[in-house]
């Protein structure tokens, strides 16, 4: 008797790859977002199966809710295109199918000799909770026992936005179309229960999964909604704000960083007193940061001076 | 032990009202008709689910998350579904013209 | 109950995996983006009964995540076969 | 057969498939799906090696780690979906 969550894994394993592969093959381009959209919540659920709740609810909402919107805005804008079918020789496909199937079979034999369920971090982590001032442990490995990281990926949220600006510099984009009144009445009623979930997410994360990256991105989610319905134009005259809305979670985690330093201490050894506050207020402006940096991200083309999209209303 | 058995046949029958919401997604003809099958089947399929689970529940929060959820669901889907159709009406006024 | 709840689980997932024929075969892109919220609509079930079989409440709120990206997307996809229709 | 050994074998096949995508593939789009595909992969594996046996908790550390790596993937996505919009923009210009 084969037990009945073991076979339920098993079957999510082997529907991730079969869509993994489906991904790479269909025809259609529309077709593989779709499913790139499916795979990923099908990830969402195996990391969930994997007792990891907070990387699932990233995922959910980052690696698949937000980039699969921004995957269909960029498929509207390159649909022109025919997908020029350049053929590929067989021969590179064949050696490049050999050193893959070579490649997965020293990493599978590689996994399959390393014992599962080593001790690793996990009892280091337990040690200094007490120290860290939040009862999650995610949450107190992402903002002190390895803050370096998470200021670094602030960071790369920040370089990312600046160079879709630059890149997009100039480029004009179609007005969106209006929905109509059940739409409007929908965003009435959602996006101040999505804030309110956003929110809590992000309040949480101190105790439970959750926390600035998945507020961030839930928070992110009422930008697209507010974008999609036209409920909010982006104006040249608000850049400033944007601007200040990416550099906040930057700045305020490097000065919190930089005034404990000045206490004569390592910049992210927070003084136990003040561990807690000191993190919450570092989540919040993140989780600002986060949620106008993707949504601008989603948004793409920096709002410019000289509108000359309005020609094709 | 009631309770538990309640709970468990309300979310059987709401899988299967998934699994006859995929059926007439497969079999129906055209894309009004299979939205039809889809609304209904995920709508009372995921309701079903949701009370199961909320009979099961341990906490008044669990509750109150399960029916937030529910909601969400609910309306999201009811406007989505609405907004789908129109989009399939007009794009089907628009190749008759 | 675990075993029960397992095998409702396994069922849910065969289902959307049915589902995803209609994903590679459309030909609409609507029916597409359709089956995309079935999914969603399904993984959200899942989720909520798996948060009884792992006893994790904490699911709720990735049910509920789920949810809502599930719309954002599909609202995203409407907009923009709107705009193409025009 | 545990969770763990089924989901790390998962992991190395996506990552495999998407390499190999990201290798043979032409168009722009699906090149870089191709290595969101390695990404998650890769997310996989850290996850599986974070994993106990429940009731024990899990690692926090690599789950950590892979949350990172989400974040940083949709920017490296979105500064490659800009690129191929204004690649796409720049071609169909030349083209005209």
């Amino acid at each position: 008797m084969v037990e009945p969550l073991l076979l339920f894994d098993a079957l999510l394993g082997l529907a991730i790859a079969a869509l993994a592969v489906a991904v790479l093959t269909v025809h259609d381009r529309f077709a593989m977002i779709v499913l790139f959209i499916v795979f990923g919540l099908m990830s969402a659920l195996a990391w969930v199966r994997l007792s990891a709740p907070d990387v699932a609810l990233a995922e959910a909402a980052i690696g698949t809710g937000l980039t699969g919107a921004l995957l269909l805005t960029t498929l509207h804008h390159i649909r022109a295109a025919p997908a020029a079918p350049v053929p590929v020789p067989g021969g590179v496909v064949v050696a490049n199918l050999g050193l893959c199937a070579l490649i997965f079979g020293g990493l599978a034999f590689a996994f399959l000799l390393t014992p599962l369920q080593a001790p690793g971090l996990a009892p280091a982590v337990a040690q200094n909770m007490a120290a860290s001032g939040v009862g999650h442990p995610v949450t107190a490995v992402l903002l002190n026992f390895r803050a370096y990281d998470t200021l670094m990926e602030v960071v790369v949220l920040l370089a990312a936005i600046v160079a879709v600006w630059m890149v997009e510099r100039g480029t004009v984009q179609a007005p969106a179309p209006v929905l109509g009144e059940i739409y409007r009445g929908f965003s009435r009623l959602a996006l101040p229960a999505i804030v309110v979930i956003g929110s809590y997410l992000l309040w949480v994360g101190a105790q439970a999964p959750g926390g600035a990256f998945q507020g961030g991105a839930v928070l992110a989610a009422v930008g697209l909604l507010l974008l999609l319905g036209r409920l909010y134009r982006p104006q040249p005259a608000h850049r400033p704000f944007a601007r200040a809305g990416f550099v906040l979670g930057t700045a305020v985690f490097a000065g919190v960083a930089l005034l404990v330093a000045g206490g004569g201490r390592l910049p992210f050894e927070y003084p136990a007193a003040h561990a807690k506050t000191l993190i919450l207020l570092i989540e919040g402006m993140v989780t600002i940061s986060i949620a106008v940096t993707l949504a601008a991200l989603f948004h793409g083309r920096e709002p410019e001076a000289v509108p000359v999209s309005e020609k094709s209303e | 032990m009631l309770l538990d058995l309640l709970a468990l046949a309300l979310i059987a029958v709401g899988a299967f009202f998934f699994v006859a919401g995929t059926i007439g997604l497969l079999r129906f003809p055209d894309t009004l008709c299979r939205l039809h099958a889809l609304t209904k089947a995920d709508g009372l399929g995921l309701g079903l689910t949701c009370l199961g689970v909320a009979l099961l529940a341990g906490t008044a929060g669990e509750v109150v998350r399960i029916v937030l959820i529910w909601f969400f669901v609910a309306t999201s889907s009811a406007v989505c579904g609405h907004l789908i159709a129109r989009h399939v009406r007009r794009a089907a006024n628009a190749g008759g013209r | 109950m675990i075993t029960a709840l397992s095998i409702i689980l396994i069922v849910l997932l065969v289902s959307i995996l049915g589902g995803l024929i209609r994903v590679l075969r459309g030909p609409e892109p609507a029916e597409r983006m359709l089956a995309a919220q079935l999914f969603g609509t399904a993984s959200v079930a899942m989720l909520l009964i798996l948060s009884r079989v792992m006893a994790m409440p904490a699911l709720l709120d990735v049910a509920l995540v789920f949810a809502l990206l599930a719309a954002v997307t599909l609202v995203c996809f409407v907009v923009l076969a709107a705009k193409e229709g025009r | 057969m545990t969770s763990g050994l089924i989901f790390g074998l998962t992991g190395i096949a996506v990552f495999a498939i998407g390499l190999f995508g990201a290798l043979v593939m032409v168009e722009p789009l699906r090149r870089v799906l191709a290595l969101k595909l390695c990404s998650v992969g890769a997310g996989f594996l850290l996850v599986v090696g974070a994993w106990r046996e429940p009731p024990e908790a899990p690692d926090p550390v690599p789950h950590a780690l892979v949350i990172t790596g989400i974040v940083v993937m949709i920017s490296a996505t979105a500064v490659a979906l800009a690129l191929i919009r204004r690649l796409h923009m720049l071609e169909r210009d030349t083209d005209d």
